[in-house]
This record gives structure tokens, C-alpha cells and sequence, in this order.
């Protein structure tokens, strides 16, 4: 026994023990349920009763019908638009707060950065209908300077307005990682590239945004993947376009009575993101290897 | 050329209220290796950034081969840095790390693959081209950071503390490499070290630095041997301060009364800062001798106490209270064979020289 | 210094991008119209009124809050052991363990809320306040371990030795060196579960019983156009509280980290 | 012992209440949903609740879920003045299973000044190029369909044939590009109508009320040629309450009570289930908010054939998506 | 106390496959200042962590003050530890960290009072417990390190590299209050370094230790002047090796021919590790001598031609090659007053001795 109680002074041990409580936590409330959700995906479901029977059906009819192709293929397309417009909005506000915000102001600046996420999501979307809407904040403005002489529909109810809506819920999250990416960037690899002669812009391209990579990529990961389950947000402001696969997944899971294909859809959503996340991991390895 | 590579006028450098630079003047020559040494915060980095443009002066001007250096980025200076931490770009390969500052001069590719090669030979790293540059060593990144300046052919390469981070053994076989390197290469070296061996071994001359001034401009021999004052001396090796009286002042010699060891007459040359009421005596530790047994004799002798014993191998510290004197002078002797090791509470016969006595403000 | 005035302009327009829901939270809320729309019409404090009567608002607001509070409690204990586990000691398995706590970072809420329900109920529990703290703490549970891992990967680890090798057991050297020490990162760590539980909606649908929290409240609200001035009014109430809140907390952590002398970059990193 | 509601939110306004909190000293404990499904998940997984409030649609799933059991018509006072369309409609092998408490009705409406009222006589106009990207139908498969079916002809959906389902599709599509957007909910409605951003929409009776109460010129019209709609929910009772079934009595006969029925009818802009009391308000009262008697066909939202049913969904989702 | 107050024997030390520590054996004295040696990983922290109870050994037993060790966690060994980093309670102000161990100890608060003013000033720190512990700079740290440990009056007082941190003056001084420190209290002090300067200078006995064993545990004298092989001449202080043939061993002595040097007869005490094919001739550099003019003279005379020169103020190192060998030797020459520096390129004559000759495997 004594080969036991050895064990149980180990490293080991020690670590196994520490995080049985958040593991069993998680365990519980997380692998049952999506054990279950892939159970349900293999099942059948025929008004209110459920066959549990094991079949494919639900995904061959998750890929083969158009409706759900074309509601797959648009929820990647916006998700993608969202982080692209996400990381492209928060970039320079992470790199103006880690470059030119001295060192002592940053918290409060990344404080100032959070600070309108302390209200209400719904609230937000809401007030978002009220300053794209047709006389809201944006076509108020514009016409009141005379830009343009007829409100603009073109920036709610459709997909331009899910991506902007979304890109500002995400905003926060995708300018913390690339923050602290910059963050460890060695100041003095900066002043090297310029020392050996590149001005401002190359240095740019070719050290400081590689060395960003990891944060970059991290942001990506962190707002693409969510995005694509959010339903809420394109029923707010997607109007009749604007609709996602998480619509159609809820729709399954509620009102159409078919959990099953609705757990089908959800896990086909979840691999084609973490595909395309794991695509996009991997064409970025050769700036995450080797940085700490 | 034998025109100064480097003219330093009457450098200030604030930041913002902070005077970091003091009326710095200096001319480096082309070709020697050159080192700013001094303590930590006195302004070398500093100095060293204004050389290399990452730095604008306050006043003054920096003047390279001749030509003003008044708004020239550090991207169109004729100089290159070595960094403290290498600054070795960390997502690029040794060679790609070695081939950066060709690429952005627009270098044919064929001609960058030479070069790099050149410049990776130079330093010992033939055919670690393709190693990522995280999967290096200390030293290795140091060598690549010496390739990638070096291959710009820069007419000045600055160095800021590039042995700091390395382990002693590192440091002293890179102190010898780099050395030889600017021997071969030809181009004027300017390092900046806290280390007064470093510079003392390495330079060919020295400008020591304390709080933004430089203290003393000279060659390493010249630094040890005739510091300019009190504070040159002390950073320099170890001095040992003995109180003086000095009776008389005339010929070119000065008589003197040194507390502990006697009376002496001391050359001017041995006075570099003149001679007044605050001047004190300086003998270096290998200057004075423990005169260990019967036969040993010296020009002059005193007496005290081992105070303490510091055995180092090759050399043993004495600390010795001489008689008549509170604090206790630092002797060091060559374990040459056969030389017995003293102990503590011992008496012993201190040997030492008018020459080696000097008189310091 | 070029860059440097563009920058500064777009830094003001990203600001008012993303100030600008929270900007109109007040125009609203005091805005004497039923309708949240321009054009505006007069002032009013009558919403802030509205809002006093409303009890089931208050209730709401309370359940959001005890959940909130409960759930950075509670997921941040867990974080803290499995970031300690995870930044202390080596064990097979410790990749997956730690991926595997991390997977309800990347799963549709949706699916976790309706899940949960099932298992929840399944488990024996009723649905009441303490099953949305449930639910909460599962999507908490991933941001405190991010947080805290790196607050205890920089935490000295021979401080810790140190009080053992005085005389300290492990225990007594956890609360007086350990915890105080890694403090910033325990309060960042409260900090986001709050917020994220504070607004969390969709997982809370599934598990309120009956009591309703904040957001699920609101929801049902929207469907009263006449309800939502009042709501505006209670946004602004929170956020105006929020900032006080943040502010004083980032004071106290100010205060603190000059005291420990510890220089951390973004209290929320 | 604390009734337990499963209630839409809002729905806990103790005006309903007044005789139950007289009797009690309190307000039953309610628990809200924002949807329908959300309620029917919640109760299938399990959740124990006495009553519930599900509209006409969703009681038969309910009833096959066997969710909800029957009421006992002796226990309810005012049985013999409830709708007698609306208790038949719910009466499952001769057993009754709804206290229909709130209804109103669906109809045309607009921005009376920035259309021609004189047109808004047709629900054609909703195909109108003139209004194209300014309507707004709801995100109701309900609502939506009543509206559908209307216009091409169908008044009764119960006794729909696959041919009018078909016709209702078609003209859905044909609609779906003029929609601005699917309102989902009143407040949002209430904003399109007002910024102007939407002028025709298909919208519940208490939007008008409201916003004319605001100021903003939005009239609905009940009687255009093809009709309008009524839709309506009530209470069931749950099975396996927690709670004494003496107390759900109790909470249906307060929906059904003369006060209750005034205060839904002057303050909420809905209708009672109490087909007498109602009466007695008057006509005027009545038109005041929308809920007067009109000429036009009605489409009441009766309960259909579920299977129809699932197909109106799967279908409505498909045109939302533009298919 | 005569006995060992820490007896190591047979220590194995295993981080899953990998063997740490092998069958280490050691007794340590009571009242000495004991160092553990070695190049960076031979495992020396490890066999200290094991010594304070942070590392289970896998094998063997650790012994203090008599008691077996197995299975006493850290916080019951009568040692206690001087941290690389120090340590230091950032939360906590200074007094308050050297009052750590004794409130745990549950003492009276006025005893602890006293204590620790006393403890703060035996490390030259009275007055200073009310500072906030990160006020204070790095030597400082250092001495409220070693206050906290020693207040608590410990049979051992272990340091891990704690002079490392430091920089090279405040370095020197440390470990001059870090030795009269131990004489005053009287402490067995055990203390990891890599450093062999300060190893050298501050121990009574020093364990030289190559990847995870014992190589040679001496005095310093004896380590440096009879190193065991060639590992440890290595190791400790720098030593020139020359090719040697041994043409005869009989009668207690050698007779060499050492490459560039020449004949001499050798003692068999000069050969520590015996004498066979594999044998190679150590000299130190302080053993040989360039005989610089006329008139010095010594007892064997070799030749060669000046590589290198290290000019380091107190020393000049010359790196000469001797005739007929293909590598220089070093030979360092104290610059005492009057003796010129060569130049690289000079010819040297270099005086040596037999005595000075080691024979080393
Ligand atoms: N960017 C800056 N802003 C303000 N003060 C600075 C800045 N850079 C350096 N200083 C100050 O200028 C002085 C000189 O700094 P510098 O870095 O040149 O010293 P150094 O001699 O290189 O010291 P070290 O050996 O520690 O590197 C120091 O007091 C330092 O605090
Ligand atoms: N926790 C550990 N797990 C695995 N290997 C370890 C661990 N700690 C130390 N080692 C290994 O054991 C060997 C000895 O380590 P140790 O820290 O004792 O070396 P050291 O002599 O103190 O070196 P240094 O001078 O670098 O501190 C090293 O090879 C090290 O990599
Ligand atoms: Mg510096
Ligand atoms: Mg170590």
C-alpha cells in the first residue's frame, strides 16, 4: 500500500485531485448534455414522439436540403464577415492602447473598452434598431448634413446590420487577446527591424503584425466560433434575410418539434466551424510556434 | 581614414524633466573598439540610442563619417545595433533572421543567399541557415544578432550590453570571439557595458561614464593606471584609499606622509588631478606586496594585521590592517607555486613602492 | 506624429461606436414617449417612476443580481482549483481535463441551455434561481481559468515554498500568501462572470423557475412597447451603478497592486 | 401553498388578480416564458407549474403531450358566459381544456399619414410595389397564415384543403420581398410604425391603441374586403400541479370576473373570454379599441390539424429564408 | 558538536524517467560553510530541495542533527531556506515577513517583537521593518531573506544561488557579510552556487558536482590544487592541459615529457588519479610565468610566441603558444609596479616549475 500512499503525495495525484471538483462540475452539466445533444442527433422525432432508433437521416437531410446548405453557408459567410470586421475595428484600438497609452492609463483603458457591455444585451440590439433604423442616429445625420436625401434601409434589417451588431458585441473580446499579444511584443525587436532599415510600414508588415498572429488568432477563434450559434441577434436586426443556422436551430428545437435534426444541424454547425477554425489555426502555425 | 568616424558635440538629452545626457563630447576612430562603460542609469543606453537615431538629442549634434546625423532615422544611419536581448525576430529562421535588412534594401535574391551565407560563416554558424531562430542558444542568438548587422557592412556597429544576458563561460569565450571579430571585419565596434572587465580586455579605448557625463576618455592601460580622480579609480579594479599629507609640492614632485605605509616623493604624473587639501592616496591591491617570508625584501615596508583571507585559486585577497590605519587595505597575491596562503590574525609585512602611489581629488 | 493624430481620430470614432447603444440608454429614459423611437419628444422622470412601481422589475433585478454574485463565487472557486492544478502540477490527462473545461467556451448556448434542462431535472433539481447559477457557472468556469492560470503561472512559486519551508502548513500558506497575492486576477475573474451572468439570457430562459432574472424579464417586455422607456431607465440606473462600481474597484485594485508592488498590465487580463 | 403560473411576462399585472388577491392575501407565484416553446420544452422537461397560459394553437400539442388535464366546468361560476366558439374549440373527447381569458384581433394597419387611407381597403396592398421594403408582417405562423389565407379566399382554416394551403404559400412569397421585417414582438412593431421606417403592416389591435395613444397617426383598418383576424389564449390547467386544484379554480374564475374583464378590456386594449361581460361594455367602448363587431369575414385562429400545422411552420420558415 | 549535522547517503533522485541524483553520499559538518558546486542542471538545487523536504528522494536517506528525515515534510525540517528570488512576501512589510515564521510558531507577540529587531539587525537592516518589502532593492531583499531564516534559528540555513540576482559589487560585498555573517551565528550554512569564484572564497568545504554526482567534495585549496581529474581541473579556476608521455613510474615519481614544456619528475601526489595511457599534464596559469627580461631567471625555461593578451587592470592573461604545441596556454601575470605588458606577436619566455605540474585523467 505503500506504492498507493506514495502516489497520493504526487505531482500527479496532487493535480488530479485539485481539479476533480471543476472536472466532475463539468462532467456533469457538460458531457451529459452533449452526450445527449449527440445521442438526439442520431434519433428521430415524429411530432412529439421520439424514435431512438439509430439513423443518419437527420444529418443527410441537414446537408441535402437547400434550405439548410444556403442557412449554413450564409451563417459562415456572416460569421466570418463579423470577425473580419471585429478584428479589423479592434486592432488598431488594441495597438493604440499597447503602443502609444502609457503604461500606467491602460487598465482604466481597457476599462473604458467594457464598460458598455454592463448593460443589457437586448437592450443593446435594441438601441442599435434605434440608431440604424430609418430615422435613427445614422439617417438622421446623414440627412440633416445632406449627404443623402432618402434614409439609407440598406444598413438594418438585412445582413450588413447583423455584422455590425454582432462585430460591436464581440469587439471587446477580440481587442483583449491582440492586446496582449502586442503587449509582449520586445519593444526592442521593433527598433531591430528599423535599425536594419525599414521604415514605419514594413516594420509594420513584416514584425509587428506577425508577432501580433498569436493574438490575432486567438481573437478570430474566439469570436467566429459563438457568432455562428448566436439567434438572437439576426432575429432582432437580420430581418428577412438576415436569418442564421442558430435561427433554424432553435426553430427546430422549439416551435418544429424535431430535436433531433435540430441536434444535427447544431453539431454539423459546430464541426463546420471548428473546421474552418482549425483551417485557419493551422495556416497560421508558423507565428504560434516558438513565441511564449 | 583616420578622420573620426563618430563626432559627438555637446550632447543633451532630457526626458522630459530628466537630464540623462550631459554636454557629451567625443570622437570615435574609425576602425578602434570602443566602449562607453559605467554604472547602471549613467546614460550609456542612452548615448548609445542617440548614435543609432532611436533617440533625438535635446542640443548637440551626432555626426557619422563626416556627415550630420540632424533628422536621419535610425532606418538611413550607417550604423547597426546589436541588442541587449538580441532582438532576434523569433518567426523567422536564422536565415531569413540574417537576410532581413538585405531584403529591405531590395537585394537580389541570389546575392542576399551569398551574403547571408558570408556573414553566417563569419560568426560560426555555417549551415544553421534553416534552424528556427527560437530553437538557438544564448550564444547562438547572439551570434545571428552579430551576422544580421553585420552583414549590412555598417560603418559602425553598436553593441548594448550584448554579453549581459550570457553565463560566465558564454561570456568570456564570446568577450574573445568578438574581439578577434572586429580585428577581422575591420569596422569600429562601440559597446556599451556595465562590466569594467569586459571593457578593460576588450577596448581599445574606453570613455567612462557617471550621470550623463563622461568622466574619463583613455585607453584601458591608461584608465587603470592614471585615473583622472577618486571616482574613475574606485569604478575601475579596486583602489585602496590611504589618507596623505603632502609637505611639499616643489620640482615636480610632491613629498608625502601616507597614513599606514610612510613616507614617499611622488612624481606629478602620479597626481593627475593636481594637488590640494582633498586629495588622497590610491594603491592598487597588486601593487602592494605580502612580504611572506625572511628573504623577500622590498624598496619599502609596513606592517599590520590579516584582517581577511579570500581565496580565489590562482590569486588569494588579503585584507590587512595596517598599523595605524581604521580600515583595513586590500593586498592580492599570485598563488605562484610554493607561495604559502596566510591566515587570518597573521602579521605581515607589507612591501610597496613610490611608483605605484597615486594622488587623487 | 502623423500616425499618431489619425490614430486619435479613429480611437474617437471606434469610442462612439461603442458607446453609442449606451450613450442613447439615457436619451431614452428620458424621453417622454412610450415609444423607443426618434423623433424625441419631451423630458420626462416619469419612466424612473414607472420603474419604482414596478415590483416584478425589482424581483427581476434581485434574482439577477444574487445569480450574478453567486455565480462569480462559484466559478471563480472552480477556476481557481483548475488553474491551479492546471499552472501547479503535471498529470496525464492535463491537456484534455483543461480542453475539456474549456469546450462550453465554443458551444452554442442554445444547445447547452436546452441540454441542461434535461439533465437538470433529470439530476432532481427543481428549477429555481440556484439552477441558472448552474447553467452560469458552466459558461463561467472557462474565463476564470483563462484568467486565473495566468495569474498563478506568474505568482513566484518559491513564495509559496517559502512559507511552507517557515513553518506554515499548506493550508495556512494558500490564504496568506497565495490568495492575497493572486487577488487581481480572483477579482477579474468575479468581475467577468458577473458581467457575463448578469447578462446572460438564453441558457437563463431554460433553468428560471419562478423567478425570472433580469434579461429573461426584459424579453418577456418586449412584447409591451409601453414597458420599454422604463427598461431604458433601469439601463441607465445599472450602468451609471456599474461604472461607480468599476471605478471604486479599480481604486481598491490600484491601491492594491501599489501595495503588493506587482505592475499588472489591464486588471482584466 | 402558492399557485404556481407559467405565465407570459406582463401577465402578472395584478389587475387581473383582484378577487384571487382578495381571497388569498396575495398574488399567485408566476413563471414566465417569452414564447410558447419555451413553456411547452420547459413543461415536457419537466417543470412543475399549476397553470399555464398557451394560445389557441399550441393547446392541442399541449393536449397530445399530455400536458394539460381537463377542467371541470362546474367549478367555473361564469362557464355559461364564456365564448361559446371558443370553450367548444377546445373540447377533446367531451371534455373542455380552456378558459379562454384574452383575445384580440389581426388586421390591417398603417401610418395613416403617409398612405392613402382610402387604399388600405385591400389586403392586395401588402403586394403593392408602392409599400415594397415599408411592410412588416409579424413572426407568427399564426398570425401570418390568418393573413395568408384571407387574401386568397380561405375564411376558415380548419377546413383548409392542401389546394388554399398552397395558395396561402404562394402569396406568402409573393409578399416576402416587400417585408421590411418580421416584427417579433409589440415594442419593435411600435418603433417601425413610429420611425416610419415601416407605414403597412399586419399588427395586432393594441398597436394602434398604443401608438395613437403616443400621437402617431397609425389607424388599423378591420374591414377591408378580405377580412381580418382574431386570435385568442386562455388558461389550462397543468397536470400534476403542485399545488390544490381549489386554488387553479379559483384563478380562472378571477380571469373571468366582470372586473378582470373591464380592466383587460380598458387597459390592455384585449378582449375577455366572457362573452357577456363583454357585451356589456358597449360598442363604443369596444371600437375604442379595436375589438367592435364587424361586417367583414373573421378568420378566428381556431385550433387546426397539427399536422397542417407542422407544415405551416416548416413552410413560413422556408419562405422567411427566401425559399 | 563533532558529528555530521546532515548525513546524505545513497541519494536517488528521479523526476519520472529521469535520474537527477545518483547514489549521493555526504556528511556535512556541524558549524561549517558547506557549498554545493557545479555547472548549471548537475543538481544541485535538487540535492538542496531534498535536504529542505520540497523533493521526495527516491532512494537513500537524509539525516539531521541525527533524526531520520523520511517523512518530515519541509515545515517540520529544522532547516530553513535562502531563496534564489528571495522570496519575499510582496504583501507583506518587511518586519511582517521576518516575523512570518515565528507567528507561525505561535510565539508571544512581544517575544516576536524583539526577535525580529533583532534579526533585522544582525543583517544591518535595524530600522527598516516598517519599510514596505518591495521598497527595498535587491541586496536588501537579500538580507530580509536571510533574516527570516535565521530567526528562526535553524540547525541548517540552505541558499540557492542567492548572490545570483545580485550584481557584481553588491555580489563581492554580500558575500563578505555572508561569510562573517555564518562565523557570528555559528550556523551550518549550506549554499548552491555555480559560481567558483564565490564558492572558493566563502567555503570551508566545497562538493564539486557533475550531472547529478558527487565529483570531488574538499577543501577549497585542496579542489584547486589537487583537483581529482581533469573534470574538476576544469571546472574549478582555469587550467592549460598538455600532452604528456610518462616514460617511467617507478619509485614513487614520474618522468614526463610534457609537450612544449619539457622533462620533469613528478611526485605521485601530483597525480591524483593515478597514471596510465590516458593521462594528460595540468598546469595553472599563475604557474607559469613570462619571464619578461634579462635578469629573471627560473628553474625550467619553455618558449613560444604571444597570441592573445587580456589587459584586466590588476592582470595581464597571455595567451602564448609554445613552441611545437598547437594550442596556446594561458598564463596569467600580476601587473605590479614597473612589469611591462607584452604584445601580441612578442616571443615569451616562460618560466615553469615541476612542482607546478599535475598529472590528471
Ligand atoms: N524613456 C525614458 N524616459 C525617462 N527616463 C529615461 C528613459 N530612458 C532612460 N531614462 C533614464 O535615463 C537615465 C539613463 O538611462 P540609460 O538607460 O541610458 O542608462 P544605462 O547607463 O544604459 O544603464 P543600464 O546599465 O542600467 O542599462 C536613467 O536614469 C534612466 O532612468
Ligand atoms: N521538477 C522537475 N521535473 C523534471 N526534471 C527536473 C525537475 N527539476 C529539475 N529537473 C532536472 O533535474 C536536473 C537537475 O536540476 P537542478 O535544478 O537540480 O540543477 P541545478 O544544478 O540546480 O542547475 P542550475 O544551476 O541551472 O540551477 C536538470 O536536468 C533538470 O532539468
Ligand atoms: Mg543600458
Ligand atoms: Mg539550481
Amino acid at each position: 500500500m505503500s506504492g498507493f500512499a506514495k502516489w497520493r503525495r504526487s505531482e500527479e495525484a496532487s493535480g488530479w485531485l485539485l481539479v476533480s471538483p471543476t472536472l466532475v462540475y463539468s462532467i456533469l452539466l457538460l458531457a451529459a448534455p452533449l452526450a445527449m445533444v449527440i445521442a438526439l442527433s442520431f434519433w428521430t422525432q415524429d411530432y412529439l414522439d421520439l424514435d431512438k432508433t439509430f439513423t443518419l437521416k437527420n444529418y443527410i437531410e441537414a446537408w441535402s436540403e437547400p434550405i439548410y446548405q444556403t442557412l449554413m453557408a450564409r451563417s459562415l459567410k456572416i460569421s466570418a464577415f463579423v470577425t473580419a470586421l471585429t478584428i479589423l475595428l479592434a486592432f488598431p484600438v488594441a495597438y493604440y492602447v499597447s503602443f502609444y497609452v502609457p503604461q500606467k492609463r491602460k487598465p482604466l483603458w481597457i476599462f473604458l473598452i467594457t464598460i458598455p457591455f454592463w448593460t443589457s444585451y437586448l437592450m443593446r440590439i435594441f438601441l442599435w434598431k434605434v440608431i440604424l433604423g430609418y430615422n435613427g442616429v445614422v439617417n438622421g445625420s446623414l440627412l440633416g448634413l445632406g449627404v443623402i436625401e432618402q434614409p439609407l434601409s440598406f444598413i438594418l434589417y438585412n445582413q450588413n446590420a447583423v455584422v455590425v451588431t454582432l462585430a460591436h458585441a464581440w469587439v471587446p473580446f477580440a481587442i483583449l487577446p491582440i492586446f496582449v499579444a502586442l503587449e509582449k511584443i520586445d519593444r526592442s525587436l521593433l527598433e531591430a527591424a528599423e535599425d536594419l532599415g525599414d521604415g514605419p510600414l514594413r516594420r509594420f508588415i513584416r514584425v509587428t503584425l506577425p508577432l501580433a498572429m498569436p493574438g490575432v488568432v486567438a481573437a478570430t477563434v474566439i469570436v467566429f466560433i459563438p457568432t455562428i450559434g448566436d439567434y438572437v441577434t439576426p432575429r432582432l436586426v437580420g430581418g428577412p434575410n438576415g436569418l442564421m443556422i442558430s435561427n433554424m436551430i432553435e426553430l427546430q428545437f422549439k416551435k418544429a418539434n424535431n430535436a433531433p435534426l435540430g441536434a444535427a444541424l447544431a453539431l454539423s454547425a459546430m464541426f463546420l466551424v471548428s473546421v474552418v477554425s482549425l483551417v485557419f489555426v493551422w495556416m497560421n502555425r508558423k507565428y504560434l510556434v516558438g513565441q511564449k | 581614414m583616420t578622420d573620426p568616424i563618430i563626432r559627438l558635440s555637446g550632447i543633451d538629452k532630457f526626458y522630459g524633466d530628466f537630464q540623462a545626457l550631459y554636454n557629451v563630447n567625443a570622437e570615435i576612430r574609425t576602425g578602434e573598439f570602443f566602449s562607453l562603460l559605467g554604472p547602471s542609469g549613467c546614460g550609456k543606453t542612452t548615448l548609445l540610442r542617440t548614435i543609432a537615431g532611436f533617440e533625438d538629442v535635446s542640443a548637440g549634434h551626432v555626426e557619422i563619417a563626416g556627415q550630420s546625423m540632424d533628422n536621419v532615422p535610425a532606418n538611413r544611419r550607417p550604423t547597426n545595433m546589436v541588442f541587449q536581448s538580441y532582438a532576434i525576430f523569433p518567426h523567422m529562421s536564422v536565415a531569413e533572421n540574417v537576410a532581413y535588412g538585405l531584403k529591405a534594401r531590395k537585394m537580389p535574391k541570389e546575392q542576399i543567399k551569398t551574403a547571408v551565407e558570408a556573414a553566417l560563416k563569419q560568426v560560426g554558424l555555417a549551415g544553421y541557415g534553416d534552424r528556427a531562430s527560437h530553437a538557438m542558444s544564448g550564444g547562438q542568438r547572439q551570434r545571428v544578432a552579430l551576422a544580421r548587422a553585420l552583414v549590412l557592412k555598417p560603418k559602425v556597429l553598436l553593441l548594448d550590453e550584448p554579453l549581459s544576458a550570457l553565463d560566465k563561460k558564454m561570456r568570456e569565450q564570446m568577450q574573445s570571439e568578438l574581439r578577434h571579430l572586429q580585428r577581422a571585419v575591420g569596422i569600429t565596434f562601440i559597446l556599451v557595458t556595465h562590466d569594467q572587465e569586459e571593457a578593460l580586455t576588450m577596448s581599445d579605448r574606453i570613455a567612462v561614464m557617471f550621470e550623463g557625463r563622461i568622466g574619463q576618455l583613455a585607453s584601458p592601460q591608461e584608465l587603470y593606471r592614471r585615473p583622472v580622480n577618486r571616482e574613475v579609480a574606485e569604478f575601475i579594479g579596486v583602489m585602496n584609499f590611504l589618507n596623505v599629507s603632502v609637505t611639499n609640492g616643489a620640482g615636480g614632485t610632491f613629498d608625502c606622509e601616507i597614513a599606514g605605509l610612510g613616507k614617499a616623493t611622488i612624481p606629478a604624473e602620479q597626481a593627475p588631478g593636481g594637488v590640494d587639501a582633498s586629495v588622497t592616496a590610491g594603491v592598487r591591491p597588486e601593487m602592494l606586496t605580502i612580504l611572506s617570508d625572511e628573504n623577500s625584501r622590498s624598496e619599502r615596508e609596513a606592517s599590520g594585521i590579516v584582517q581577511d583571507v579570500y581565496y580565489y585559486g590562482d590569486m588569494t585577497y588579503y585584507d590587512v590592517q595596517l598599523d595605524g590605519v581604521d580600515h583595513p587595505v586590500t593586498i592580492s597575491m599570485r598563488n605562484t607555486a610554493g607561495r604559502t596562503v596566510l591566515s587570518r590574525k597573521d602579521r605581515a609585512r607589507v612591501g610597496w613602492g613610490a611608483e605605484s602611489v597615486l594622488l587623487l581629488k | 506624429m502623423k500616425s499618431g493624430t489619425w490614430f486619435k481620430l479613429y480611437i474617437g470614432v471606434f469610442l462612439i461606436f461603442l458607446y453609442a447603444p449606451a450613450l442613447l440608454l439615457p436619451v431614452f429614459a428620458f424621453n417622454d414617449s412610450s415609444i423607443v423611437s426618434f423623433p424625441l419628444k419631451g423630458f420626462t422622470l416619469n419612466w424612473f417612476n414607472v420603474l419604482w412601481e414596478t415590483e416584478a422589475l425589482h424581483t427581476a433585478t434581485k434574482n439577477s443580481l444574487l445569480i450574478a454574485v453567486s455565480t462569480a463565487i462559484i466559478a471563480t472557486s472552480l477556476g481557481i482549483l483548475a488553474a491551479r492544478a492546471s499552472s501547479r502540477y503535471k498529470f496525464r490527462g492535463q491537456k484534455a481535463v483543461m480542453g475539456f473545461i474549456m469546450v462550453p467556451l465554443v458551444l452554442p448556448e442554445i444547445i447547452v441551455g436546452v441540454s441542461l434542462l434535461v439533465v437538470i431535472l433529470q439530476m432532481g433539481f427543481d428549477l429555481s434561481l440556484w439552477t441558472i447559477v448552474l447553467g452560469h457557472v458552466l459558461i463561467c468556469t472557462p474565463f476564470c481559468v483563462a484568467i486565473l492560470s495566468s495569474a498563478f503561472l506568474s505568482l513566484d512559486q518559491s513564495l509559496e515554498e517559502a512559507s511552507f519551508d517557515l513553518g506554515r502548513s499548506k493550508l495556512a500558506t494558500f490564504w496568506l500568501v497565495t490568495m492575497p497575492l493572486v487577488l487581481p486576477g480572483v477579482v477579474s475573474a468575479m468581475l467577468i462572470s458577473f458581467t457575463i451572468s448578469l447578462d446572460e439570457f438564453i441558457i437563463a430562459f431554460f433553468l428560471a423557475g419562478t423567478e425570472p432574472t433580469l434579461p429573461v424579464y426584459i424579453w418577456g417586455q418586449l412584447r409591451f412597447p409601453q414597458k420599454l422607456p422604463s427598461l431604458m431607465a433601469l439601463g441607465t440606473i445599472l450602468l451609471i451603478l456599474s461604472l461607480t462600481l468599476l471605478a471604486t474597484a479599480e481604486y481598491f485594485r490600484r491601491r492594491s497592486a501599489r501595495k503588493t508592488g506587482i505592475e499588472d498590465a489591464g486588471g482584466f487580463l | 401553498q402558492e399557485l404556481v403560473v407559467l405565465d407570459w411576462s406582463g401577465y402578472e399585472d395584478e389587475g387581473f388578480l383582484q378577487s384571487y388577491i382578495e381571497k388569498h392575501g396575495g398574488p399567485p407565484t408566476y413563471s414566465f416564458f417569452g414564447e410558447e416553446e419555451e413553456a411547452f420544452q420547459k413543461l415536457r422537461s419537466g417543470f412543475k407549474a399549476d397553470v399555464s397560459h398557451p394560445c389557441s394553437q399550441s393547446v392541442s400539442k399541449w393536449h397530445d403531450a399530455g400536458l394539460i388535464e381537463p377542467i371541470d366546468p362546474s367549478k367555473i361560476d361564469l362557464w355559461d358566459e364564456v365564448n361559446a366558439e371558443m370553450k367548444e374549440a377546445f373540447k377533446f373527447d367531451g371534455e373542455y381544456y380552456l378558459i379562454p381569458s384574452d383575445w384580440g384581433t389581426t388586421a390591417l394597419t398603417y401610418r395613416s399619414d403617409m398612405v392613402d387611407p382610402a387604399a388600405m381597403n385591400t389586403l392586395e396592398v401588402f403586394k403593392d410595389p408602392k409599400y415594397g421594403g415599408r411592410i412588416s408582417l409579424p413572426d407568427n405562423v399564426d398570425d401570418v397564415y390568418a393573413l395568408a389565407y384571407l387574401a386568397t379566399g380561405t375564411q376558415d382554416w380548419s377546413k383548409a384543403t392542401d389546394e388554399d394551403f398552397a395558395k396561402a404559400n404562394e402569396w406568402l412569397r409573393a409578399v416576402h420581398p416587400m417585408v421590411r421585417a418580421y416584427w417579433a414582438d409589440g415594442a419593435e412593431l411600435a418603433q417601425l410604425l413610429t420611425s416610419g421606417e415601416v407605414i403597412v403592416a399586419w399588427a395586432w389591435n393594441e398597436t394602434p391603441t398604443t401608438l395613437a395613444g403616443e400621437g402617431v397617426a397609425v389607424k388599423a383598418n378591420r374591414e377591408t374586403k378580405e377580412g381580418s383576424s382574431t386570435w385568442f389564449c386562455g388558461y389550462v390547467n397543468l397536470k400534476d400541479g403542485p399545488n390544490d386544484e381549489a386554488l387553479v379554480y379559483d384563478f380562472f374564475n378571477t380571469w373571468l370576473s366582470p372586473e378582470t374583464t373591464q380592466y383587460i378590456v380598458n387597459e390592455w386594449g384585449y378582449g375577455s373570454g366572457n362573452e357577456t361581460q363583454m357585451a356589456s361594455m358597449g360598442t363604443e367602448t369596444l371600437n375604442g379599441v379595436g375589438l367592435g363587431e364587424i361586417d367583414v369575414p373573421i378568420l378566428a385562429q381556431i385550433p387546426m390539424d397539427q399536422q397542417l400545422r407542422e407544415k405551416m411552420i416548416a413552410e413560413f420558415e422556408k419562405i422567411k429564408a427566401g425559399f
